[in-house]
């Protein structure tokens, strides 16, 4: 019997060695697998490179994991955020690397490793600092920048419902960058809200269907699902991390 | 000279945006547009995070954290809204499909160049987020700005000298003076707010008609 | 009030001209969609580029616009099958040209239409007939061949359900081409078997946001949706089209 | 010469899937080997038209026309099944997801080269199908063939003659006679029905080991 399930996020994370690009899901704190870093912060791999969108809020998450000391290089498009100080600490004293990627690239590379492209064509960043160096085509008279795919060792997503065969639906905008990211790692590692029977999710609905997830730990509801009590994502305020 | 407050500006871009169209706001002053959409007109709001059919932000304690904008701010779906992953949400700006985006801006130039995601300070931790991506994207790329910096130099100039965002991209400028049209002319002043055209030239410093 | 919905297949089809390259979902006839190509063919226009994985099954659909000649040309993987023997003789008479493209390769330009690439590099027939001529690229070791982007002016596609935004939901493999051929044309028609309320439609499960539909037809429900009743797709035996 | 039938090589090739796999199998005979996995032992089908998890066809009056596999046939959906659009389902292929297809063949070389869509005749409609992806994209890519033509010509051949399907995409080759495994020193007999490595060399004509 195929069963992905593992029984909890100290076993999901285990060997994930040092070294290893490692992609992070989440949009802020949207989708941001915190669950699954604790126990990659707990379970001690350094030198990573990490590939996310941002690069941590506040102190908890991918922020905590980032001063840990634990990552050499982040690959994002927006690390700069009003509570990104973790990151903003490490990158001005030089203790960490940046590769900075406009969004859509980013999404598009991750995409293009999942589905085998080799490369592709982007009009996104023609004539700005970020394509510079790389690569300059004209088709059909507008100017393209040539794009290689992103690929990662491992990746971390956070999902809502997940089953043994490791299908998973996501909720909201959390779904982000979770569903490309699984299929551009060699092992793809998934926190789900619960884990539900095998046919329990419609398979009109699933959107990252089992074969791009290889662990799947179920870290419990999160309250505020049910009772609209706010926690993780943005603050208690409503002020959001602009 | 008379100039118009941000919200009016919002309101006055909001509407210029017809029914039915496909919107990006981007984050900071362009997400007040929102606010400002006359009653009764269905204009689908698309968030780079994921989302088409965005609604308001929600109401006291319905906060959802798996429901954000592009702002990381908590938002709401309307009836109607769609949810999808990164790929698929650029994919959309990318291929063309969105019908305006509104955006701020450090530097507009006059050949509609946009630069606003850098300023090229030496210390500054650079982000850029999805703005090339909706800046080359479009089908109109609307820049929502004041015409002067804090400093009182003009943010349309006849080229832009912080790094660019994207290439002849913006097809029509929003500011508190007046508004804009981006045009293979040059630019076109589209409606002024009480400044005359010689003075919005003086002003600029650039050769308005 | 946005409401893409038109009253029949007559006024989803209005304005296709002479000329046109028309997109048209389903594989084989599973989301072909019939009520829509029998309209086009009331409608008259010819000279058409058609771009669909197949060339037509039995005398329906699809066969039958090209039993009416109204294909120059049509952009296809699979076109010899059991039953396409309207365009087998097409072909074989001179009288429709073909553009055959592995199936992934086509799924791919089709996708990369709608997202905006300029084009990309597939490993898809690398070292084959239909590679030559294209351009090649070796990539980290491994060789591809440079694909560009498929456009259409019109696509015709088969769903569910739909909204007045033109949301989308498909079933089961009916979906095949229907979603990136929506998203890669200038105006896209779908029918659908029931239009329901806006938000009727999960938004999670939405395939098709209605950003990339025009125009939304009901055609009424299938009977075999209720009563197990065959109709289209395979033959009442069950035997298949190979 | 001792061979198998068409039904006892589908038996040996699903013998060899291990629990977990994924797995496509091509138009034709390989649809065959579906029927022979071992009871009890979770392998999901995959569907080049969209679909993983794919079940065996119907029975009688179960027959969903939105419900087929890549040769058209009704088939169903398992508990776990997911459906996707077509260029998601080739990305699967195109982006080494796979763990083994099984592919029909007209010829395959002893380096590995795959001939399965065309016998290149001048009055032939073409098709190729998903038969390109499927041969550079799934981790292992077996063959399942008659070793001989019907008029008794070897198709395990030093160099295709046919059209080519694939480069060095194959490897392993299941006939009727023997199992071949491709390999960086050529072809290497992995098990044998019954001929002896020389009558296999014999009627192939090939260095076989």
């Amino acid at each position: 019997m195929i069963d992905k399930t593992v029984p909890d996020a100290a076993a999901a994370v285990a060997g994930i060695p040092d070294g290893a690009t490692v992609m992070i899901g989440g949009f802020g704190r949207a989708g941001q697998p915190v669950e699954l870093i604790d126990a990659l912060i707990a379970q001690g791999a350094g030198d990573l490179t990490i590939v996310n969108n941002n690069a941590g809020n506040g102190d908890t998450g991918l922020a905590a994991l980032l001063a840990a000391g634990r990552v050499r290089r982040i690959v994002c498009s927006f690390p700069r955020q009003s509570d990104s100080w973790v990151f903003d600490d490490l990158y001005r004293s030089g203790r960490i690397e940046l590769e900075l990627v406009p969004q859509g690239n980013l999404a598009e590379r991750i995409r293009a490793a999942g589905a085998g492209v080799g490369a592709f064509y982007s009009p996104t960043g023609v004539g700005t600092q970020l394509a510079e160096g790389r690569e300059h085509r004209v088709i059909d008279g507008r100017e393209y920048v040539l794009e290689y795919p992103i690929r990662a060792d491992y990746a971390l997503v956070s999902a809502r419902k997940g089953d043994r065969w490791g299908n998973l639906v996501y909720r909201g905008t959390a779904r982000n960058f979770g569903p490309v990211m699984a299929a551009a790692a060699t092992t793809t590692i998934a926190q789900v809200d619960e884990i539900v029977p095998l046919g329990a999710l419609d398979p009109e609905g699933i959107v990252t269907p089992g074969i791009f997830v290889d662990r799947v730990v179920s870290v419990g509801e999160r309250a505020w699902l049910d009772d609209g009590v706010f926690v993780g994502g943005v603050d208690r305020e409503g002020r959001a991390a602009s | 000279m008379i100039r118009i407050s941000r919200e009016e500006l919002a309101a006055r871009i909001a509407s210029d945006i017809p029914e039915g169209s496909y919107v990006n706001l981007g984050i900071g002053a362009p997400t007040l547009v929102a606010d400002f959409l006359p009653e009764g007109r269905e204009v689908v709001l698309h968030t780079e995070n994921g989302m088409l059919g965005m609604g308001p932000a929600p109401v006291d304690g319905g906060i959802d954290p798996d429901l954000i904008n592009a702002g990381k701010q908590p938002v709401t779906a309307l009836a109607g809204a769609a949810y999808f992953h990164h790929a698929d949400s650029f994919g959309m700006m990318r291929g063309g499909h969105l019908d305006v985006c509104v955006l701020g801006a450090f530097q507009v130039s006059e050949t509609g160049d946009l630069a606003n995601w850098s300023t090229g300070a030496e210390d500054a931790i650079p982000a850029v987020g999805g703005a090339m991506d909706l800046a080359i994207g479009a089908k109109q790329v609307y820049v929502m700005t004041d015409l002067l910096t804090r400093s009182g130099e003009s943010k349309l100039v006849a080229r832009c000298t912080y790094p660019l965002t994207g290439v002849g991209c913006v097809t029509r400028i929003y500011t508190d003076h007046a508004v804009f049209d981006v045009t293979a002319e040059g630019l076109v002043v589209r409606e002024t707010f009480g400044a005359t055209i010689a003075e919005l030239s003086d002003i600029t410093g650039l050769v308005l008609r």
